[in-house]
């Protein structure tokens, strides 16, 4: 029964993308990338990636439909020239039949004695109950055994703040504003029952978000999911009230240093570690209990990711919609 | 007693479910912007409270049913809300519910996709 | 049912390719980063396909249960880092995409060549 | 006590500052303190390079997790030569960059500027210190989002769709990495590179190893701007902030060939029977065409920087050559041109880099003359050409003699490719030539440039202090190149063993 499902979503994976790839329109493409990333993350859900469809959904559907509207909004709706380079799709095809190749010797979907399952993996699912302690392995693993890992991922998303923030200059917003005050600034003011139903749902966003960042440990979620989800209720109060009083709400310095502060957090962190007579990143060494420094340790990483991810989806988000202003 | 409920949640789910399809159809077939919005909003509405009350009646009393609830509860909130934003904006960019729409024929309002 | 099994193998090579295909072939900016992000999720696909096993279930430990079967956790700590990198750089692409627009006023590839040869 | 963190310290001191520098405000503050951590780094890398030189392979285990559950960190010697490539070349460039930069971009975007430096730093000091495929794909990416950052800083608008074309290209290249790494994780159950090796010793099916063999290499390829992947590359170094070019040019793409090299030596090689022919037959051809080719574009290139970058790409033909003979002689020759044409591109783009202040445009037409303001700029330049072409004395000619030598010992096929090297070196005079001859015997324009000519001056005595010291290493370790060739030599005959 599940396989059929699985079968059934995967076959309109392929056929959105059709869809996708055929369409002239921007606004009917990037609409379908969210069904797209929707139905991915349903996919991930099914095979037992909770975490992964979660942050899936959150990032696919929401996050990068935002900004690529906002992209659209800056720039064009239509596809204009249709040159299809017909030979372009030689290394296509070649990429295609070669992982179609590969696939012969891999081992079936599910298959319990695959080599994936055998190494490290059975490893992290029977010592994360006696050496972190948490029930949720991915957060374990995340933030403990390849924490490393993360606190690059952290690194990544902050440099594409910094990038966004470098090419699309927020700081010379204040001065374009008030040439344009109409259209976007203004948010949704006029349109009573969106605001007043969103103004109510702020709130429960937040602390959802807020219950994902610190429920981590025992169910699906974490600091980037968190990070996303409370950036999310910001952008959601710009959206109806206007770029000017979400920037009262949380300024502008307030981001960055949100931005900073977050990743600042994870190294130092990670150089306590060393301070404490442990390695980089050993939270082990933070408390006398091992596994009580343990989860000192993944509760501030993931309070680290959680503010500089929030931060920098912010900061993103308000680099895009200042340029509308011009 | 067992098998009353359910038959009453799978009742539910076959009832939701059908309203999603009959939304669906309604969608492609239903000749103008207006009307269309009309049947994706049922499949909003109606389709996913009865399939979250079918789902609720299988958890029993259980966190899940809590959390059910408050699904549904958001989901009330913002289907008709986006439903109306949507005809709202709609309807300030210049779009019209008008007869002369309805009247055309369905394949020609079907291109618009 | 062993195809059945391969199944999401393929699906995996199928959008692959069709993300590849948009990234190189076509002409506008913005499609060229849509298709940047389906050929990104493809490769989730293939990780997190391979994570599964039969029966198991996704890898919370629940206190009491003993005799559960996880799922791989591994390949879903890499996706979670993956879908912020794939994010990250989009991001930045649309960046430079505003930016090309507002310099070049266009968003496809053979105009802007056209403006930068002609000048 | 501390020196045993210093694999992980490398990597994070780098990123701990580089947020800091984001708060910054002006243009000397973030600029001194990017100047500081990035010397800082070069101190680190000089220490670790000097613990392996006497033989030790440094492993370190973050989070004091041992080595296939958590990720490693592994010093050989081959990346102790790389970070000291990277951490000096940062520092030197960094030395240079506030004049340069305050020319090109306005004061108050230069703290992000210099916080994306010390992020595509760390970025590249977190692959080289990487024992983990995972690991190198995630610093793989800050380093190129840091990359195109930099390069998106350039004053030029058609610094924008060249930038937009790397980022495409380079994260088609880094996914197809992910691929590869995803087919070899599935076949191995593990993600630290020595742990693959042993492990895929006893995987009996073999199509999706090679299938990923195959990712892997054209991934990186890309990503290293191998011929005839390179499209991304020329207009990116032309249109950068100069000293931006300068960093990127001596470090960023040989930070792709070393994640290749390694990963096929280690992983690979041991493992897949006949790799090696395939490994050389695939690279040897497209490496000969790409010193060929590029140098010939070079040949009639009218704007400078563009000349240089396509230079570069000949140059990483004889790295992608020497590695092609997959021998011990070729690597090693390979390895040191690394290191020496990272001196010698890193000086060339420094003095460029000079140029730039006083030039509003780099093409050869409108240098004419230049040789007249800024004898001393000029005089470093040629210097560093001459390492270029491999005149003896300077660092280039030892590794030119390297690779020779090496080809030597391919019997048939060497003389080829030594016919293809000295071709090459002849072209490389004759590009180089027509810059020198620009500038030396060129008269000025007259028209547009004689107003600005009074104001026509040598550069900044710090930058000309800094291309001095840059030049002046070029022939210093053509005359004593003990510690890099010792490097080379351990790093080859370590990646040797590997081979069955």
């Amino acid at each position: 029964m599940i396989v059929l499902f699985g079968v059934f979503l995967l076959t309109l994976l392929v056929i959105t993308a059709i869809a996708i790839i055929r369409t002239p329109d921007l606004f009917v493409a990037v609409m379908l990338t969210g069904i797209f990333s929707l139905l991915m993350a349903s996919i991930f859900f099914i095979l037992d990636a909770a975490d992964v469809a979660l942050t899936e959904a959150a990032v696919g559907a929401g996050i990068s439909t935002v900004l690529f509207l906002s992209a659209l909004a800056l720039t064009e709706q239509k596809e204009r020239s249709i040159r299809p380079g017909r030979w372009l799709a030689v290394p296509v095809v070649v990429a295609g039949a070669l992982i179609v190749y590969a696939t012969f010797d891999k081992p079936r979907l599910g298959d319990p004695d695959a080599p994936v399952h055998q190494h490290v993996a059975p490893w992290y699912l029977e010592k994360t109950p006696e050496l972190i302690d948490i029930p949720n392995v991915v957060t374990a693993i995340l933030g403990s055994f390849r924490g490393y890992d993360t606190l690059g991922e952290v690194f990544v998303v902050l440099t594409a703040a910094i990038g966004v923030m470098l090419l699309l200059g927020t700081r010379h917003r204040k001065a374009a504003s008030p040439v344009q005050p109409a259209s976007s600034s203004d948010g949704l003011r006029h349109h009573l029952i969106p605001r007043v139903l969103g103004r109510l749902l702020i709130p429960f966003i937040v602390l959802f978000g807020l219950y994902v960042q610190f429920h981590g440990e025992y169910g699906p979620g974490g600091g980037f999911q968190a990070g996303a989800l409370v950036a999310a209720a910001v952008i959601l109060y710009a959206l109806l009230e206007g770029e000017g009083p979400a920037l009262t709400v949380v300024p502008l310095s307030a981001i960055t240093a949100m931005m900073a502060g977050g990743a600042v957090l994870y190294v130092l962190v990670g150089l306590a570690g060393i301070v404490l007579g442990g390695n980089f990143l050993d939270y082990s060494v933070l408390q006398i209990d091992p596994v009580a420094g343990q989860h000192l340790g993944i509760l501030l990483i993931e309070l680290g990711v959680g503010v500089t991810v929030c931060g920098c989806m912010l900061s993103i988000f308000h680099a895009f919609a200042a340029r509308d202003n011009r | 007693m067992a098998w009353v409920i359910d038959l009453l949640s799978w009742v539910l789910l076959s009832v939701g479910g059908i309203f999603i399809l009959i939304g669906g159809v309604g969608v492609v077939r239903l000749p103008e912007f207006y009307t269309r919005m009309h049947a994706a909003s049922l499949t909003d509405s109606m389709g996913t409270i009865l399939i979250l009350i079918g789902i609720m009646l299988q958890a029993g009393a259980s966190l899940a049913t809590i959390k059910l609830i408050a699904i549904l509860v958001f989901m009330l909130l913002t289907g008709p809300t986006a439903t109306y934003a949507l005809a709202n904006a709609a309807l300030m960019s210049g779009m019209k519910p008008n007869k002369l729409a309805l009247a055309e024929d369905s394949a020609s309002a079907g291109k618009e996709d | 049912m062993e195809w059945l099994g391969l199944y999401n193998y393929w699906v995996f090579a199928v959008v692959l390719m069709m993300g590849f295909y948009t990234v190189i072939a076509k002409g506008n900016l913005i499609k060229k980063l849509l298709g940047l992000s389906i050929f990104q999720s493809a490769v989730f696909l293939l990780y997190i396909t391979m994570d599964k096993v039969d029966g198991g279930t996704a890898p919370i430990i629940q206190e009491g249960v003993s005799d559960q079967i996880f799922s791989n956790p591994l390949p879903q700590v890499l996706i979670l880092t993956a879908i912020v990198v794939g994010i990250s750089t989009t991001a930045l692409g649309l960046a430079i995409v505003v930016r090309i627009k507002e310099t070049y006023d266009s968003i496809e590839e053979h105009e802007i060549q056209a403006k930068d040869n002609h000048r | 006590m501390i020196a045993s963190h210093w694999p992980a310290l490398q990597v994070a001191l780098p990123l701990l500052v580089a947020p800091m520098v984001m708060l910054l405000r002006g243009a000397t503050l973030p600029w001194l303190a990017a100047l500081v951590t990035s010397f800082m780094a070069f101190a680190i890398a000089i220490s670790m390079a000097s613990t392996v030189l006497e033989g030790e392979v440094i492993v370190y285990a973050v989070g004091s997790w041992p080595a296939p559950v958590g990720i490693e960190l592994r010093i050989d010697e081959l990346s102790a030569l790389l970070l000291l490539i990277v951490t000096g070349a940062s520092s030197t460039t960094l030395l240079a960059a506030r004049n340069s930069l305050t020319a090109e971009l306005e004061p108050e975007r230069h703290m992000l500027f210099y916080a994306a430096w010390l992020l595509a730093l760390s970025g590249m000091l977190g692959i080289l210190v990487a024992g983990d495929a995972f690991n190198i794909f995630v610093f793989m990416e800050i380093a190129s989002l840091a990359s195109y950052v930099l390069i998106s800083a350039g004053s030029d608008r058609r610094a924008l769709p060249s930038v937009f074309k790397y980022l495409i290209m380079g994260t088609i290249g880094a996914t197809f990495y992910l691929i590869g790494v995803g087919l070899i994780y599935m076949m191995t159950g593990t993600l630290n590179l020595a742990d693959m090796e042993s492990r895929l010793a006893e995987v009996e099916e073999l199509k999706p190893i090679m299938v990923a063999a195959g990712f892997i290499t054209v991934g990186l390829a890309l990503k290293a701007a191998l011929f005839p992947l390179h499209a991304w590359l020329p207009n990116c170094y032309t249109y950068a902030p100069h000293i931006a070019t300068a960093f990127l040019a001596a470090c960023s793409t040989k930070i792709a060939l070393y994640v290749l090299l390694r990963f096929d030596f280690v992983v690979f090689q041991g493992n897949l029977i006949g790799h090696d022919v395939q490994f050389s037959g695939f690279l040897m051809p497209l490496a000969l065409i790409a010193i060929l080719v590029a140098s010939g574009v070079a040949l009639f290139e009218t704007n400078l920087k563009r000349l240089l970058a396509y230079s570069s790409i000949a140059q990483l033909g004889y790295i992608w050559l020497g590695a092609s003979f997959v021998s011990k002689a070729g690597l090693t020759a390979s390895v040191v041109h690394m290191f020496n044409h990272a001196l010698a591109k890193g000086t060339l783009f420094i003095a460029v880099a000079c140029l730039g202040l006083r030039f509003a445009s780099l093409t050869l037409q409108d240098l004419k003359g230049a040789a007249r303001f800024m004898p001393w700029t000029m005089a470093a330049f040629v210097l560093a050409g001459m390492s270029l072409v491999g005149v003896p004395g300077t660092a280039g000619f030892i590794s030119k003699w390297y690779l020779i030598s090496a080809a030597l010992e391919q019997g048939y096929q060497g003389v080829v490719v030594i016919a293809v090297i000295l071709i090459s070196s002849l072209m490389a005079v004759a590009y180089l030539w027509r810059v020198v001859e620009a500038a030396y015997f060129g008269e000025a324009l007259t028209s547009s440039s004689s107003t600005t000519a009074e104001k026509m001056s040598e550069a900044p005595p710090l930058m000309l202090a800094v291309v001095w010291v840059a030049a002046l290493a070029n022939v210093y370790f053509g005359l004593d190149s003990t510690v890099p060739l010792a490097l080379s030599e351990q790093a080859a005959t370590a990646l040797m063993e590997h081979l069955r």
